[in-house]
């Protein structure tokens, strides 16, 4: 069915290269690359930036997901709650030349809504006295109970992967590959989603949107992955 | 773990003891993930993923895989029924509020006050931390299976940690290959021995101090 | 369809009389009375329970909704961002009987959610230099910029509507009287919802549910409504 | 407001300019709510309700409401094609994100500066802020529609509020049935005039200081 671009935010990837400038700040939807915009981690790299701040779950593994631009060493830091599958993310912060905030996996992610959401911050008791957590933070006393002020995130582009996305930008997701893409989709200053299927407006139920349009700018459509899972 | 397949199933056998029906679950990797082999075929658990889903199901038949539809570690898995998909702020704000009923996962030490280390050694692996803290500070029970020792020999239930600390007093229980340990207020007890082990076996392998239940249970082979 | 009660949770309004009491917190879905639970809101009455405080989006109308409870003076206190539309709530303002906290409607609606989601709190610069939301209030200064510390908020009780519930309280809303009801189903320290229909286990697509029934203690199935619609 | 269907019409006509394809806007009770009627027919903005709607249409027909899809007023809407249901967090996440291009409201008082009050009159009327406050704050562009003066005469075009302020520096335009003012930088500029007013009317009848645009639109009646 022929698609109406309504309202231009539906476009190849050349159109959008330009978004990508040596230095900025990419968060990314997905957890273990699963949820990963393949074909716009692939236009990251094929554009040749670097010097990156990532901002995600994790760091994929070395040939999936976000893992591909970390291999490739395009990051110069990362803010993630995980490491542990990707072995190159590990050996380039021992070397030095990859900076790694880590954040426990639940703080992380309010701090990507709280970014999203227009929210300076959040409260929270998790890592209160564990120092990788607790280093250089404020804390906050409420009825006699600390908790630590944790920032909200956000991003110059985010790169989100959707099962659908209307014209307007009205996204669903694809079972666990939903994870933290809801998060990243909008807490960018620019949002691309990387869609499987692009339907025209209209076809979505308005009770099922996930993500609502007017937090995407860019829309393209997914070749699919290009990489092997591990458990293939 | 470096322990045998039949030894890892009783150890597994063993957490899913403390599993009721209706209960909200999150499984680690390794061991734990051996606990639904041990659930009767009709009960209600529903088993929780950080990557966002309540009401996870077992493997897929192999060729049946689905990318998008993976546990935490990204391994392919199957849906309960009256599951549901959720956002990764929906998973774990059902952890920080408390409902997760039960989580068990592995340890690198647990101390005798129930401190738990589980994510780091510092200088080797610093793979971070995920969503243990958040586990292991909310969940209404911590249940650590682990190795008694370390590949060293030295034991994995110390009196202190000294790897850094994942979360503070939140261990409640501890199985490992010879027994089962309870944290209470005033310290570990030991509730389950797994024969051929001996008390004066634990007693000899373990730093932490622990008493004996009067009610101790005995595991023969 | 014979619905199986799987997991205990469905029964009838007498088989939770017990949970309500003087003096307790009640927090309730629903905009103007749209989506609050008309069932739940007749029972709290019934109960006889008075001293209550109340949580939540508005006073709803003199006869619509949470308003019905606050025109029989049973609250003394209310935290809404809203009271226009009952004149009652005004009226027991003024004359000392009710007290009332007014928060922002989007600051409200992020403390009910980080309340739910066992947050502290949220930082957000909404009312910073205005008194009626800033007295009282701690600050916080990141990068230079000052943000209100917005506290959680939570409830003895939560009543929530919805659309569909299933046995294990995984629940889906009916347009725009889904509103705050996400947020009133997390945050109860004990959430009962009171459900237009029940349906099987298995039959909600599991995508489609807003709410996990992880959050639902109770689930009541709905008469409907006892009250005229003002445009009615 | 006390302004005849004509004169209100006419506000709301000249709001609608302000408006561009591909918009979020968010419109308030009153004469805000006559905006869509002077839009082409085929926009593509979007509007947005506070209660979690994103592209809210016109009123339904007599006998075809759904109590369950109304506006945050709690009257029966209807739905644009591309529209979507967000719980109240989504609602105002967007308009805390600055993604509300236009707001259009009522007012009590707009200040010299742009100081908003419309929703307190101490001791009188205290109806709490609902979702003003961040609607005033962070909208791209906040556009008051309001009479130009109190029923006692006085002018809601005031140096400085003397009720509650809403939110700060935060009005872009104010429309009036008198004339238009856009809110600069150095202070309050008036734009456009609806005749037969003069601007000795409106200076007459306005407190707050303001400029008059060297290409001063005049709409004739």
């Amino acid at each position: 069915m022929l698609i109406q671009n309504t309202f231009d935010k539906i476009c190849g990837l050349t159109d959008i290269t330009y978004l990508f400038k040596d230095g900025m700040s990419i968060m990314f939807g997905g957890f273990g690359g699963i949820g990963t915009p393949p074909g716009l981690v692939n236009l990251i790299l094929d554009s040749g930036i670097k010097e990156l701040t990532l901002i995600g779950n994790d760091t994929g593994f070395p040939d999936i997901g976000i893992g591909k631009i970390v291999t490739e060493k395009r990051a110069k830091k990362i803010i993630v709650s995980h490491i542990g599958s990707n072995p190159n993310a590990g050996k380039y912060m021992t070397s030095g030349e990859l900076e790694v905030e880590f954040s426990p996996q639940g703080t992380l992610v309010e701090r990507m809504r709280a970014g999203g959401m227009g929210l300076g911050g959040i409260l929270t008791d998790i890592g209160l006295e564990e120092e990788i957590v607790n280093s250089d933070k404020q804390t906050v006393t409420l009825a006699g109970k600390s908790f630590l002020v944790e920032t909200a995130l956000t991003a110059d582009v985010s790169i989100v992967y959707a099962k659908k996305a209307d014209p307007y930008g009205n996204l669903i997701f694809d079972k666990s590959a939903r994870n933290t893409n809801p998060l990243a989709a909008m807490a960018g200053k620019i949002t691309i989603v990387e869609a499987a299927e692009i339907v025209p407006l209209g076809t979505l139920d308005p009770e099922e949107v996930v993500t609502p349009g007017v937090f995407i700018d860019h829309i393209v459509e997914s070749k699919g992955v290009d990489w092997q899972w591990v458990w293939e | 773990m470096g322990l045998g397949v039949e030894v890892r199933h009783k150890i597994a056998r063993r957490a899913a003891m403390e599993i009721k029906d209706g209960m909200l679950v999150n499984l680690g990797i390794g061991i734990p993930s051996l606990v639904p082999d041990h659930l009767p075929a009709d009960h209600t658990i529903m088993f929780h993923a950080e990557n966002g889903i309540v009401g996870m199901g077992k493997s897929p038949d192999l060729g049946k895989e689905d990318a998008h539809l993976c546990n935490a570690g990204g391994y392919p898995v199957t849906l309960q029924v009256g599951a549901s998909y959720c956002d990764s702020t929906a998973a774990f704000g059902m952890i920080r509020k408390g409902l997760v009923d039960v989580t068990i996962l592995g340890a690198l030490q647990v101390s005798e006050s129930g401190d738990l280390a589980n994510w780091i050694v510092p200088g080797k692996r610093v793979p971070g931390m995920g969503g243990a803290m958040e586990l292991a500070a909310k969940a209404k029970k911590v249940i650590v299976l682990m190795n008694h020792r370390e590949k060293t020999g030295s034991s994995k239930l110390v009196k202190n940690c000294t790897l850094p600390q994942t979360a503070k007093e939140c261990v409640h229980m501890v199985i490992t290959e010879m027994g089962v340990f309870s944290v209470l207020a005033d310290g570990l007890l030991l509730t389950d021995l797994f024969a051929p082990f001996t008390i004066d076996d634990i007693k000899k392998y373990t730093e932490a101090s622990f008493q004996v239940s009067d009610t101790l249970t005995v595991y023969r082979e």
